[in-house]
């Protein structure tokens, strides 16, 4: 009875059913596929239409469902292997892989769903635009660069093209009539059909496709061939009762809800659901700012020491850094260091970016401890002299601790600095709030509504911190 | 003590010291007074090397400190020094102002510095207000405190820039007290002054300088009463 | 003999050879295919592998050339309109276009050249990767969302993705073995072996196309079959002595010098080539910096005054203005106004992008006017009221002529700051400084060299201006 | 000529002055002593509004000034003031300083302003100076224009704060005879000052301020040799 026991082949179904468990490997990272609901826990927590289809079969089975989550190609390997009985992951079939596995029939054609690229159009243009060859001459909004270019050119090209960089940019354009359609994936029309009103998306105005795609199918371990059988009929079955599309369309919808009402309710609704994205953006950009500045504070601590030294060729060094690190654009230097970094092998951008604010930090922070070190009374320095006090035991008693009134209120205001900066980083994908920002506007499609929460935030941020160093601002001058 | 040789100081192009010859001997009582500009200051801080001079000596008890090759901090202890707008830390207590040298550069104990700093208060009348920090003091009392501070150091000589000019009227006597309490008890003393009437109380010599020279000098009776030199007599027709 | 006349269908060969001139329409925007040499000038100005074509087909006919040169769309008008006599500028089949004009034989296949799809690996794993099939399981990067982005998925399913945002940065990836191979076009894979050495791209490597894809044609007035007989001929020509090739590749090779030598040289020569790319950069980001710091100064003049108001409200509103602006980072400031234009159907991108950026610089110069009235002396203000001059008169004849005295230099510091921070303006592709590394980092290939240059050139101008700052202020305060 | 009622002064929760009456009579020479930080400033700049009194009045050729009705600018155009840091328009030159307030407020053409101000700096020497900057002047030369500044809006009445007490002591003299002249041409003076001497010189009534209160006025002789407030005595015991 012992059910690891390495069995013949061909007898897994029975194995299956003996031990009534069915142990299904996926890969949870696919929406609407396959995905965690972050509020749930234990095998609850996967959800998605793989996941009811995982589901349907135990249920047919008659057995207990179990989900191993892991990542795509350990789902394979597992597969292959036996450690898993069945693999639903969204599997294309490529003839390697028919030769390591069975594979199913094909129970979702992604291409009728989401793999067809479409053209966008307003409601009332339905009648208008009935086919693609209606659009003749028209002007298209396309993302540079993307498969609906490539098809734009070839199947409309005579059609005026509008290069945007963001599809949500595509709708105001099309809504003000500065374009009279846009060109977008089929699903992700729907999705905006979905969301915002007075808008179109037919099969009528789909591009021809002549791809050899494959629909999405379930692995099973080689040899299996009852096993196959079983599943195949379980997909005929879900199949003939259109189960998948429904369970497809849940998933789609799961927890995401209709945006809707004027501008202020949208961008209470959009908080109400994202506020954890930008939560956490904002906890990334605090933290990224305070490492930079701390880093900033101990390497610019060293160059202010250096400028203020006597030694003329180190101090023309510290000098030049300071110069050219404030003389040429952060953004800049972001890419410099990404790109330096790059060529040493490096591919983890956040080393690349903290190392490059850290390094812009540190050439102002440098000028603020100088600033503060010379803000000191020349009479301090003086007298301090004249009491025949060594220089060491002069800047450590006497000039530091004074300097660092100035110094530290000049600190924090760098951080702010830093707090506004560290947007930049958002180019290189680090999950600070102007990611957050980028990622909740793609997925509601409403960008003016997120940049203002976005921005209430920044300032929120920014203004309380400020206020802080006001406070201890006025605290340390209370001294004097 | 002090002897100063062809002691020139520019600064940039302006020749502010331009030659001076001088010596300044131990137990005396020494006033500088001049019009304003005419270097006074700029002499005074040439003696501790707190300016560094152009060219010339300034021999200090045989050493001169003006050679690059000398550690000027351990001299600058045994010369003493007091500011207009005193200079006291603000950062530290009162008696802490006192002792943070002695303990950091004489190695002093702790105890032993605060008994010093100690005595010294009370005999300028700050005792009670040696926990205080200098914000809570005036003008007066803080320069008590830097005289004190500077005594601290027990230096052969101290050097005054206009000690009182930057004093409310009513504060000027209590630290002219105290500077004519250090000169009765023998301490050597350069001083920059504007008060011509404590000037001749308590010095020994009066130069008068103009111009990047002493132009003349003498005991306080042949400057203020018998003048010889036109600018000196010019000078003081003024500020008497 | 007017040849102008409208003369009868069928005809147009022997009018061409009548008056001894071939007259062909192209838009010389398509380089290889036709572009125009900026050193030159007239008839000659035109160049490129369909030029060349057009020449070989005139001197076949024995006439004289000349090329028209005019928009992609009027090109076509004017054949359907036989204003000219051919279109040559890359033309591909369309049922449309079938219907407005006679379609040449197809002279150049641009799927053999450029169409294709591949994978470029190092060239000593050349005998390794010798089919997609020996890439399986390998990590290959690729431009999220492109082209190769979906021919992976589909044809190398289980390769592992490494999303990159620049193919420059993959060809780093690639030589330091964090990647195994790169996904890219063909044609600019081709590019990336002849500018470096160690790479390589092969046809055994392409992705397989299933598209129906048309090669380039030659468009003839409808009905001309003489003309359109009497070219296809010369195509045929053409294509039997591999002419075309031989263009393309001169076209390609066109003022495309190789970029050698260690990084010093790289540096020279990419600066020697595209200085005149950087110099209308840098020109652009001075002039939207000086823009920006005039209307700034106008904006953050009438600011500071509100704010040194007395009525309480448009002092606060004022003062709320200037914290939120100073509050939220310039690169959401850019977003925003750009969304919110595009909202009012602006799609002029630097109108948006001047906009923020004068609208965030009036906050900061706001600032900078304040403290320099505040900087003035109250013994000023008090002089001038205790003789009894007016408000007005007090600030128009003594307290502003002192306060320019520190707004002045702070003014200039604010231009310099702009000259920075309009890099963030590249990220809408206006053309400054950082558009323009962006351009010859995609031309060149080269990113370190490029960004290094590029850096250089932010110092020099922000050092001497700084410079120059500095010398105003000193002349300033001389006056004190 | 001005006359103040009950007037209070209050800096948030420090009363500076606590109710002063008194009234300054036409041609008068008022000077105000006390020691520093007493209201002596407070109380002058309280005169011409420059500081707004918390309570009571300012009645000046009566009118109550102190009343936010009033438009206070044609009332100040005829009290001038001098200030201890001169606080002369360092853009204009010597003569646009005086010329400046009459021909913007008055209108006055810009001849006439300019022959009433080369009049007044030749009075007080510096007509040599007329199309010099400040920044070329001495600090005793400054005060002297900063007075002509006031004199050429032909005032009723000239407030002095301190006009001395930031020159160099060899400046001094030229700056107090030109008050001392204006007091003599029947000038109304109010004068606050720690030259004790001059204020016995010039002023035909002494005021002795102290913790924001008037303590004792008088003729100068009653102030200075027979003081009667034993805080009058401190003080003078201290600053004589
Ligand atoms: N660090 C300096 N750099 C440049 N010039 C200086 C410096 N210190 C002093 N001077 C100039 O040197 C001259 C003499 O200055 P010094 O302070 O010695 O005069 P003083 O006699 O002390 O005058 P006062 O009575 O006003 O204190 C002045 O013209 C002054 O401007
Ligand atoms: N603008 C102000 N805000 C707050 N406190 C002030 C202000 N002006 C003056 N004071 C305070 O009011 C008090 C009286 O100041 P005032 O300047 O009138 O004294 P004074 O008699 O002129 O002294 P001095 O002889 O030092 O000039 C002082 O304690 C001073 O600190
Ligand atoms: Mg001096
Ligand atoms: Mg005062």
């Amino acid at each position: 009875e012992d059910d690891n026991t390495q069995k013949g082949e061909g007898d897994l179904l029975q194995q299956i059913l003996d031990r009534g468990e069915l142990i299904v490997g996926t890969s949870p990272d696919f929406p609407p596929m396959e995905f965690i609901d972050t509020t749930k826990t234990g095998q609850d927590q996967y959800v998605g239409c793989d996941i009811e289809l995982a589901k349907y079969i135990a249920d047919s089975l008659g057995v207990k469902l179990t989900i191993k989550a892991m990542d795509f190609d350990a789902v394979l390997a597992s597969v292959t292997t036996k450690q898993i009985d069945l693999a639903i992951t969204g599997i294309t079939k490529t003839p390697a892989r028919e030769d390591s596995m069975e594979m199913s029939d094909s129970y979702f054609d992604e291409e009728g769903e989401s793999g067809w690229q479409g053209i966008l159009i307003k409601e009332d243009k339905k009648d208008v635009y009935t086919s693609l060859d209606t659009l003749k001459g028209k002007k298209i909004a396309v993302q540079a660069g993307s498969l609906q270019d490539l098809y734009v050119s070839e199947q409309l090209p005579d059609a005026k093209k509008q290069y945007i960089t963001q599809l949500n940019d595509a709708i105001e354009l099309l809504n003000n009539g500065t374009v009279d359609a846009v060109a977008t994936a089929y699903g992700t029309g729907q999705d905006f059909v979905k969301q915002k009103s007075g808008l179109y998306i037919g099969e009528e105005l789909l591009f021809t496709l002549n791809k050899d795609y494959t629909g999405n199918r379930i692995g099973i371990p080689k040899g299996e061939t009852a096993l196959l059988y079983r599943v195949n009929d379980i997909i005929k079955d879900v199949k003939d009762k259109h189960l998948y599309e429904e369970w497809y369309q849940t998933a789609l919808n799961y927890d995401k809800q209709k945006i809707e009402g004027n501008y202020l309710q949208r961008v209470a609704q959009i908080f109400s659901i994202y506020w954890p994205k930008f939560l956490t953006g904002l906890a990334a950009t605090l933290g990224l700012a305070l490492i930079t500045v701390i880093g900033g504070t101990l390497l610019g601590t060293i160059l202010a020491l250096v400028k203020l030294s006597k030694n003329k060729f180190v101090k023309f060094l510290s000098s030049a850094y300071v110069e050219i690190i404030r003389g040429t654009p952060l953004l800049l230097q972001l890419w410099l260091f990404v790109t330096i970094f790059a060529m040493f092998g490096n591919d983890q951008m956040i080393v690349s970016v903290i190392t490059a604010l850290v390094i812009n930090s540190s050439a102002y922070v440098a000028e603020i401890i100088r600033g503060g070190i010379m803000s000191v009374d020349k009479g301090q320095w003086e007298a301090a002299k004249s009491l025949g006090m060594s220089n060491q035991h002069m800047m450590v008693k006497i000039i530091f601790p004074q300097a660092f009134k100035t110094i530290l209120p000049s600190l924090g205001n760098e951080f702010i600095m830093m707090v506004k900066e560290t947007s930049l980083a958002s180019t290189f994908y680090i999950g600070e709030l102007m990611t957050a920002n980028n990622v909740v506007k793609t997925a509601t499609y409403f960008s003016l509504e997120t940049l203002t929460i976005t921005a209430i935030i920044y300032f929120v941020a920014t203004f309380t911190l400020s206020k802080l160093v006001n406070y201890m601002e006025r605290r340390l001058s209370v001294s004097d | 003590m002090i002897k100063v040789e062809n002691l020139t100081k520019s600064f940039g192009d302006l020749e502010v010291l331009k030659g001076i010859n001088e010596e300044i001997h131990e137990g005396e009582v020494v006033s500088i007074i001049g019009p304003s500009g005419s270097g006074k200051s700029t002499f005074l801080r040439c003696l501790n090397l707190l300016e560094v001079p152009t060219d010339g000596k300034v021999i200090f008890e045989g050493v001169n400190i003006a050679d690059k090759s000398v550690n000027i901090d351990t001299h600058r202890q045994k010369i003493g020094m007091v500011f207009q707008h005193f200079n006291v830390f603000p950062h530290l207590t009162v008696l802490e102002n006192i002792t943070i040298t002695p303990t950091l550069e004489l190695k002093m104990p702790k105890e032993e510095a605060e008994k010093l700093g100690c005595e010294l208060l009370a005999k300028v009348g700050l005792l009670d207000k040696k926990d205080e920090y200098p914000r809570k003091l005036s003008g007066g009392q803080k320069q008590r405190l830097a005289i004190v501070r500077a005594l601290a150091m027990h230096p052969d000589v101290i050097l005054f820039d206009e000690p009182t000019s930057a004093l409310d009227p009513e504060m000027v006597k209590d630290v002219l007290d105290v500077i004519k309490g250090l000169a009765d008890q023998g301490m050597t003393i350069v001083i920059v002054t504007h008060e011509m009437a404590f000037a001749k109380q308590i010095s020994d010599r009066v130069l008068f300088m103009d111009g990047g020279y002493i132009q003349e000098q003498g005991t306080p009776d042949q400057i203020f009463n018998h003048p010889q030199n036109q600018r000196t007599i010019e000078f003081l027709s003024k500020v008497l």
